[in-house]
């Protein structure tokens, strides 16, 4: 039932390296058009939740179901980020060897075939929209720089835009605010609200003023499973939450 | 204590650091804070060694270390916790400190217990391979393996970044303990303003590769400051 | 430059071929060395002209074509291996020049601008066959050799030989191994087993090159005492012994046409000059050296019979002639470019050396077609004029092969 | 050549001594019959030696031997028979029954009297009556083996004399088999033969059932079926045994692997330097064993049973150098750019294999085997040559030495460490290019002393280091690169199942299908056997 | 598609086609027209060495494709090279007809002599020129679609991936060995008369093999560059520095690789046809692991993922070679290794290059090493 009617819909998911269960009967449904949170303490899973949906670990048990009908546990990833998930990375990966630019025409919204790329000349429109996104990422002024040479927080944002170029159904976020000072943090907010309109998105965030900023459900994952749920007043007021993740 | 006078640093033909000063006294932490790519962590690679200066001086304690390799200075007592954790992955926790074995004298060769009171989740993870912790254990790890080598500088760029909100709270704790012990300087590059304002006893603010502010923690005005890491 | 005469030296000087050309490289030199002492050919000087094939067969063809086109050398002295004198035939053939090749080889070849001063099948393995059946009483044979056309096309040929004389299908073992294959343990084990079915066993190798050391050395281990299982091989010579602890070889045979231990003068001589020229008077000589010693002199004499280093001149020239070898006869060239040489068996002694204890009474012709091939036997070669023909059937009267 | 004549002398005077006084009574008698060995042909020899042997007088046996080992000379002007040692340009004499020194003579003056391998034989026969007898337990062991492999009927008298004395069993029952080879060529009674049946039947190896396989026609129809019984008993045996000794084949191919491989696993598999000059290492290895010997050959003959063990850690010190001289002078320019490293390595490799080629010249040197690598034992109806054994062994231990320096000493950390994250490495303090070179100098080193084995084993010539190479490479990379227990466990599986091809699809075949079955086994574990996985390695 | 080549022809590839199409046009006219006592005259021997050249340097292209674009380091292309060759060789062979030495019309002369009583059927067709051009382009094709198509799918990367095309090449090596294949064993295919009923060793001929040979590698050198310049050429790059994070943006990597790799095959299938008529062999020693190992330093000499670079850089090496075992037999091989190495000792990056900055992620293009 819930199912059905869901974008995403993980049931039962469970990981274990050697013994040790990264996530355990993890449940979780988001809605389309949902924007939801996901904080949890340093290890709880919620990376590896994110490389089960996007097919770059197998879960040991459990369903992961995609639009409510979609099985993403048989799909590798290039299926999936077809399907349109797309996703950023904690630790941020973007193609060192190409400039600014190539990186976000590579994650471009475009038909992904080895025969459709040799003969692709890329459009005004194409152009135009990387253009905005360059702006949008502030690194307007290092188009033409190789991704290399970006500063940390650059690539933060260099990812960000590609994942936007994407323009994928569902956004998975993994901490995109890390390395950014205050201001820009505010600002990703304000960008992944905007997003959230008319996308599907899940954040992991360990900043509370961003997570607040956002406004949305908060799932609190510990030891791979789902602590709380809730507005984040209403987590942070959870004895628990504070227990084990946001300390006195 | 560490003096850094006047560095300029290149990337190639693009010029990261100009003309960058800095002073940071054994007792105290400096806080180092700026936008996104004005030369941070250029500076803390500049004083690590990890990057060749082009001109300028880095004195520490009263010697001049700019010509020194990275592992000399890492003997003379100057420790780093990089951005973006650099843990060795293949290596296990345990191995990963036990690499801050190298420089130090072998009767020290041991990890001290504050390191697991600060960050028990590693005491559990010990013959987990590095890079399989998550974001967060890593970092913690890259702090405790900074720590392991007893350094009298320490330099840290951005600690909290991917941690959860109580061991943030923690490493503050640590931060200001190890201050306080008085055989430590600190220099730290920090964005979450609150955490650095509370630390600093000291701090420069950076743009486009050079400081453009600088003071004592007391009158670090909040508004000023800002304004730099605004957009 | 008009007031030298050039000889083209073709032989690998680096890579896997390089353990045994370099050697005959350096033969050639003193050959040349000395003939410029006595004076020269034809007035004039010889002058060498070395390049390195590398070890790398079309390396080979293009070298020779350097050679002739580029340096302007009158013969080409040169090629180990069959697929190297493969590369560079139509070389010599289109620029019509002469080729002196120094290796026994496995026949089933007669070209005009080619000279083959080494041994074909019927002066080395058949003559070996012969001694071990006759002398030792052989009754089960082991054909073991590396897998190329050299060994595939002797052992066709012995396996053929050895039915005629009655031998049958279960007493023959063929085997074969890879180039630079080095470990011989089941194979040697496998000689043992085969050994032991109760008649007297013999070994044929036909194992080339490098591999040879490991397999002597396994099978000395393995106990396997030439008293026992003697083995004769065709292509280990003194140069290959000497990175051998021989002791426990003593009594295993090769099949050659010249030993350094031969006891004759013109041998001497020719051993001390070649220790003379290379400086140490450990460096041994083998087979190929004096199948260079051979063709040199036989080219120099067909040069001043000639009167001119011509290529056609020589060649008709040079049918005929005869010089010294070194085990004190004659070798003669043959119309079909094969030369007549003695056959001697030897004994591996302690001391790296081979002893003669076989040979045949007089020297035998190289048959450039064997006898024991369908294909071939009807063949003969004649570079003669009329006949002037390296393939010519003898059934069909005709110029040009077997084929229909 | 020197050391012969006084061991000879030794020899003889051991025989001579001990063998019962009637038998030596008067040594001159045999001297016509020693002279008449200088003339006739191979047959004629034969029938000489056989007339020597059938006086049973021991005191031939030093000439006989002589001939046997090819230094027994005729003098051309007398015909008077010595043995001869050669030294330098002349030869020293000995009278071959008093055994006394009988002046010199130069190079033509004498001719060898020549012996082949069926001359050999009647030899070794004629020796093994003579020597029954003798006091060293040694002798009257190589004796009955001659004999047992001479089926001489006529050496039944002798051994049963030799029975009756006999006081060490081991002797006792070769003697007993001896025998019985004896009896089953004779024309004695189905008892006598049965009996010998049995004991061969006991004694179940290849030989024995040579010797059936070879009689069994001969035989009465009773003794027929016993010997029947008794050929199908050991056949069943030596197939079984068969299995055994092809998985002794394997580890034994394996360990070869292993250590051709094991240097590689450090400068390859832990530094991810594409060392195209490893092989090098290990041809330098057995060079340096080479000239090891050659200096002990010249100036401290004695010490050649130790060679290996002075060339060891030589090879180590000499590859392990020029190691850390290749590291310090190319490699470390280029950390982080691995192909290159290939290019470099490559290049390195050609110029170290025309240098070898230059000083030592292209062919192949001597490199002896001692004493204790040499030769062979029998475990049940399995062959295990000493030197394979002995490689087996010093495989496991170079690989044991290793595990313990990378995983129980701090240098191993550092030096993954170093591999893993240079510039963070050297931030904690670790001196970087000291690690790496030490390292690299570790895995050339280790790569030396693998050179000491193979030359026990293989060619020594500049060609060895190319031989191996790749299959160095397969084995890391089949194991997993980085993972030394992959290495051990590759190279093992590997040298087994090459062993275990080659009998059905012969060499050429089976070593194809290995390579196809790397390829294989290498979709289904894209890294390698022992992979490692997770996080840490895809990042 | 006119677009598609037309991206190819900026000003650098542009100097490239001229100076090749230069060369194409002067040097068999320096050979067939110059008299042979002009100091212009290009000798017989200069024009067929050039020949080889142009068929390696379209070899260096192939492995540039794969190696310099997509990280996809193979150390077996001499293989598909020598299979190219091999189906040349095998039309040479039944091109010569009765005047082999046995005059069996249809036996090449080493079946007749191992008494091989008929053809094999892989030698059929093998009369007909298309039929061998076919497969010349199909056969190594086909084994790099085969092989890649597992590998890609396994996911093999890096040295594994390395590694196993050179088990790949040294089984083929072993194989062609076999005497029992029918290939001729180690002796090869040898002894060729004429091609397209032209005679093999007539200079016109040699001059058409050398311009057949320049055409072909300007074509592939268009196809590759219009390639590197597309979208796609873009994504080979992705791939080749972060396979994972190309799949995560939705690339099919494999299909990517899968598709380079078999054009690359087939480029090299070509230059071994080419190859093997003007050097008048062609034997199991092209498929040696040493070979495609030097193949690679052709292009690194070159520098790695220009394209333009391997094509010079096989000439320069393979000049080298033929200019150095001729005025220094004994010693090339140090003059060669040395230039090798001394190029690659200088700091090339000097101290600040992205290499030094990041070397972890060179390491995990060939899969060492984890990010
Ligand atoms: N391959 C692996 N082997 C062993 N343990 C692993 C492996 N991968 C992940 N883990 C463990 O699984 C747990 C969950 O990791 P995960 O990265 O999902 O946490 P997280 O919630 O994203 O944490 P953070 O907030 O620090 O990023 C961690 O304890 C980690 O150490
Ligand atoms: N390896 C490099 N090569 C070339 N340019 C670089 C390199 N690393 C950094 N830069 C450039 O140098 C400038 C300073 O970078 P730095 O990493 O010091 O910034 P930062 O202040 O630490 O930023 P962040 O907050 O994002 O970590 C940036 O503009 C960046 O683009
Ligand atoms: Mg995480
Ligand atoms: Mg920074």
């Amino acid at each position: 039932m819930a199912r059905a009617t869901s974008q995403l819909y993980l049931d039962g998911v469970s990981v274990s390296f050697d013994g040790f269960k990264a996530l355990n009967e993890l449940s979780l449904t988001i809605d389309p058009g949902e924007m939801r949170a996901i904080i949890g303490p340093n290890g709880a899973g919620k990376t590896t939740m994110m490389d089960v949906i996007t097919g770059k670990t197998r879960p040991d048990t459990g369903e992961v179901f995609f639009n409510g009908t979609i099985d993403l546990t048989g799909e590798d990833e290039a299926a999936i980020a077809e399907l349109g998930i797309g996703r950023k990375f904690q630790k941020p990966t973007v193609f060192e060897s190409h400039t600014v630019w190539d990186n976000l025409e590579l994650a471009l919204k475009a038909p992904r075939g080895p025969f459709a790329t040799l003969f692709h000349s890329i459009t005004d429109a194409e152009a135009a929209r990387i253009g905005a996104l360059l702006e949008t990422i502030r690194l307007s002024s290092k188009r033409d720089e190789l991704a290399a040479n970006l500063s940390h927080g650059q690539k933060q944002w260099l990812e960000i835009g590609m994942l936007l170029a994407q323009d994928p159904k569902l956004l998975l976020v993994d901490e995109p605010a890390a390395g950014m000072t205050d201001a820009e943090t505010a600002e990703t907010a304000e960008l992944l609200k905007e997003i959230a309109m008319d996308h599907c998105v899940v954040v992991v965030e360990h900043d509370m003023d961003f997570v607040r900023a956002l406004g949305v459900k908060v799932t609190v994952l510990h030891e791979g499973s789902v602590l709380a749920e809730g507005s984040l007043d209403h987590v942070s007021a959870d004895e628990r939450v504070v227990e084990v993740y946001l300390g006195r | 204590m560490l003096k850094v006078e006047n560095i300029d640093l290149h990337y190639g033909a693009a010029q990261a650091l100009k003309s960058v000063s800095l002073t940071a006294d054994i007792g105290r932490v400096t806080c180092l804070l700026g936008r996104n790519g004005v030369g941070k962590t250029s500076t803390l690679r500049a004083v690590a060694g990890q990057q060749p200066i082009s001109s300028g001086q880095i004195i520490w304690n009263g010697e001049d270390i700019s010509a020194l390799p990275a592992h000399a200075r890492a003997r003379k007592g100057i420790a780093v916790v990089p951005q973006g954790r650099e843990v060795f992955p293949l290596l296990t926790v345990k191995e990963n400190l036990e690499t801050g074995y190298a420089p130090i004298k072998r009767k020290d060769r041991f990890v001290p217990d504050t390191i697991f009171e600060l960050f028990p989740v590693l005491k559990d993870m010990l013959s987990r391979r590095g890079g399989d912790l998550s974001g967060g254990q890593q970092q913690q790890l890259a702090i405790a393996r900074a720590l392991v080598t007893r350094p009298q500088l320490l330099v840290l760029d951005e600690p909290t970044e991917g941690i959860q909100p109580s061991i943030i709270k923690d490493i503050g704790r640590a931060i200001s303990w190890l201050r306080d012990q008085g055989t430590m300087a600190i220099v730290l590059v920090e964005q979450y303003f609150e955490f650095a304002r509370d630390l600093a006893d000291d701090y420069a603010v950076m743009d486009r590769g050079e400081v453009v502010l600088a003071g004592t923690g007391k009158d670090m005005a909040e508004n000023e400051v800002r304004r730099y890491l605004t957009v | 430059d008009d007031d030298t005469i050039k000889v083209g030296i073709l032989h690998s000087l680096s890579g896997t071929m390089a353990i045994s050309e370099t050697t005959l490289k350096d033969a050639m030199l003193m050959l040349i060395e000395e003939q410029n002492k006595k004076g020269g050919l034809l007035g004039k000087q010889l002058e060498a002209v070395v390049v390195d094939p590398a070890s790398d067969w079309p390396l080979f063809a293009e070298k020779a074509r350097e050679l002739i086109e580029v340096n302007g050398v009158d013969a080409v002295f040169g090629c180990w291996t069959s697929v190297s004198r493969k590369s560079v035939l139509p070389v010599f053939e289109e620029l019509n020049s002469l080729l002196f090749y120094p290796v026994q080889y496995e026949g089933e070849e007669s070209q005009r601008n080619v000279f083959y001063t080494g041994a074909a099948p019927n002066q080395q393995a058949i003559p070996a066959v012969d001694y071990l059946m006759n002398e030792e009483g052989v009754e089960r044979w082991v054909l073991a050799g590396t897998d190329y056309v050299y060994p595939r096309t002797t052992n066709k040929i012995l396996e053929a030989y050895l039915k005629a004389k009655g031998v049958a299908e279960e007493d023959i073992m063929i085997n074969y191994t890879p180039f630079g294959h080095s470990d011989w343990q089941t194979i040697v084990s496998d000689i043992k087993t085969f050994g032991s079915a109760g008649k007297k066993t013999a070994v044929v190798s036909t194992i080339n090159g490098d591999a040879n050391v490991p397999f002597y050395k396994e099978l000395a281990n393995a106990g396997i005492k030439a008293e026992d299982i003697p083995v004769v091989a065709f292509s280990v010579g003194e140069e290959e012994l000497a990175g051998l602890d021989t002791e426990p070889l003593v009594g295993h045979l090769a099949a050659w046409n010249y030993f350094q231990s031969a006891d004759t003068d013109i041998n001497a001589d020719f051993i001390d000059a070649w220790h003379a020229f290379i400086g140490d008077e450990e460096r041994v000589t083998n087979d190929p050296m004096e199948a260079h010693f051979i063709g040199f002199n036989m080219w120099v004499e067909a040069v001043e019979k000639a009167g001119t280093t011509d290529a056609d001149a020589v060649i008709d020239a040079i049918v005929g002639v005869t010089v010294p070898n070194l085990t004190g006869g004659y070798s003669a060239m043959m119309p079909n470019h094969h030369i007549t040489k003695p056959v001697l068996i030897g004994e591996i002694q302690d001391d790296g050396q081979f002893e003669t204890v076989w040979e045949t009474s007089g020297t035998v012709v190289g048959d450039a077609w064997s006898d024991y091939l369908d294909g071939s036997k009807d063949l003969i070669s004649d570079w003669r004029a009329p006949m002037s023909c390296g393939n010519f059937n003898v059934k069909t009267g005709k110029c040009g092969g077997s084929g229909s | 050549m020197s050391l012969l004549k006084p061991l000879l002398i030794l020899f003889s005077l051991l025989l001579v001594g001990v063998l019962p006084a009637a038998a030596q009574s008067d040594p001159e008698a045999l001297r016509p019959l020693i002279n008449n060995l200088a003339d006739g042909n191979y047959d004629e020899t034969q029938r000489q030696i056989e007339e020597i042997a059938a006086t049973g007088n021991a005191a031939a046996a030093p000439a006989l031997e002589a001939l046997g080992e090819g230094d027994l000379y005729f003098r051309k002007s007398d015909g008077m028979v010595f043995i001869a040692v050669r030294e330098g340009k002349i030869y020293q004499l000995t009278d071959p029954l008093t055994l006394e020194a009988a002046g010199e003579a130069g190079r033509r003056d004498v001719k060898k009297i020549r012996v082949n391998n069926r001359l050999r034989r009647v030899i070794r026969s004629a020796l093994g009556s003579l020597t029954l007898m003798a006091p060293d337990p040694g002798v009257r062991m190589a004796a009955a083996e001659a004999i047992f492999t001479a089926r001489d009927p006529d050496g039944i008298e002798a051994l049963d004399i030799a029975l009756d004395a006999e006081t060490d069993d081991n002797v006792r029952r070769v003697m007993q088999q001896a025998r019985a080879a004896a009896v089953l060529n004779s024309d004695l009674g189905p008892e006598e033969k049965i009996t010998a049946v049995g004991t061969l039947s006991d004694m179940g190896n290849r030989q024995a059932l040579s010797l059936l396989l070879s009689v069994q026609s001969t035989l009465d129809p009773d003794v027929q079926a016993a010997a029947a019984d008794a050929i199908s008993k050991i056949e069943q045996s030596i197939a079984a045994w068969d299995a055994a000794q092809n998985i002794w084949f394997g580890i034994s191919l394996g360990s070869v692997l292993l250590l051709a491989a094991i240097g590689l696993a450090i400068t390859f598999g832990v530094m991810g330097v594409i060392n195209m000059a490893h092989g090098e290492m290990v041809m330098i290895g057995a060079y340096v064993t080479f000239v090891v010997q050659e200096i002990i050959r010249t100036s401290a003959p004695g010490l050649f049973e130790v060679s290996l063990f002075i060339a060891l850690p030589l090879a180590f010190l000499t590859s392990g150098l020029i190691g850390v001289a290749i590291e310090r002078g190319v490699i470390r320019w280029l950390y982080g750019r691995p192909l290159e490293t290939l290019l470099a390595t490559w290049g390195i490799s050609l110029i170290l294999q025309q240098a070898v080629r230059t000083i030592f010249g292209p062919t192949n040197q001597e490199v002896g085997n001692p004493d204790w690598m040499s030769g062979a034992f029998e475990l049940g109806q399995m062959t295990i040559t000493y030197n394979r054994m002995w490689i087996v062994v010093f495989a496991l231990l170079v690989f044991a030495g290793l595990m313990l320096v990378l995983k129980k000493t701090p240098f191993g950390l550092y030096t993954r460490a170093v591999t893993q994250n240079r510039r963070m490495a050297a931030s904690m303090g670790i001196r970087t290019p000291w690690i790496d070179a030490l390292t690299f100098g570790l895995g050339s080193g280790i790569a030396g002393i693998a050179g000491v084995a193979l030359s026990q084993i293989d060619n020594v010539s500049p060609n060895l280091g190319q031989s191996y190479i790749i299959d160095s490479f397969m084995v890391v990379v089949f194991g997993g690169v980085g993972n030394l227990w992959g290495t051990l466990v590759g190279a093992m599986t590997l040298g087994v199942v090459n062993k275990f091809l080659e009998p059905y699809a012969g060499a050429v075949l089976g070593k194809i299908f290995v390579l196809v079955f790397i390829i294989l086994f290498i979709q289904k574990r894209p890294r390698g056997l022992f992979a490692l996985k997770g996080r840490a390695v895809e990042a | 598609m006119s677009s598609f080549l037309f991206r190819a022809l900026d000003a650098r590839a542009g100097i490239f086609v001229a100076l090749m199409a230069l060369v194409i046009v002067l040097v068999p006219a320096g050979n067939l027209l110059v008299p042979e006592s002009s100091p212009f005259h290009v000798p017989t021997y200069a024009v067929t060495l050039m020949g080889k050249y142009l068929t390696y340097a379209l070899l260096a292209l192939a492995v540039d494709l794969v190696w310099g674009y997509c990280g996809i380091l193979s150390l077996g292309h001499a293989a598909f090279f020598a299979l190219g060759g091999y189906a040349m060789g095998m039309y040479l062979m039944r091109q010569i007809g009765t005047r082999g030495v046995y005059g069996d019309p249809i036996l090449p002369d080493f079946m007749v002599f191992l008494n091989w009583q008929e053809l094999p059927w892989y030698w059929y067709g093998f009369d007909m020129f298309w039929f061998a051009a076919l497969m010349v382009l199909l056969v190594p094709g086909l084994l790099a679609f085969i092989f890649g198509w597992f590998a890609f799918r396994s996911r093999v990367t890096g040295v594994y991936l390395s590694i196993i095309t050179q088990a790949l090449t040294y089984a083929l090596l072993l194989a062609f060995f076999r005497n029992d294949m029918g290939f001729g064993g180690n002796n090869g295919l040898t002894d060729f008369k004429d091609i397209l009923g032209f005679d093999i060793q007539a200079d016109t001929t040699r001059a058409g093999l050398f311009a057949a040979s320049g055409l072909a590698l300007v074509l592939c050198f268009l196809i590759c560059r219009s390639i590197t310049r597309s979208k796609l050429g873009k994504v080979l790059v992705a791939v080749r520095d972060a396979e994972s994070r190309t799949r995560f943006l939705g690339y099919r990597v494999e299909h990517y690789k899968l598709f380079v790799w078999t054009l690359s095959a087939m480029m090299a299938g070509i230059a071994g046809a080419l190859y093997v008529p003007q050097v008048g062999i062609i034997n199991p020693g092209e498929f040696a692991p040493a070979n495609s190992i030097e193949v690679v330093i052709w292009v690194a000499v070159g520098g790695r993922g220009t394209l333009v670079g391997a094509v010079l850089g096989a000439v320069l090496v393979n000049f080298a070679k033929t200019w150095f075992t001729a005025a220094l037999p004994e010693f090339w091989l140090f003059a060669l290794g040395g230039p090798v190495r001394l190029r690659h000792t200088l700091p090339a990056q000097g101290h600040s290059g992205p290499y030094r900055e990041r070397p972890i992620d060179v390491w995990q293009q060939i899969g060492l090493r984890p990010g």
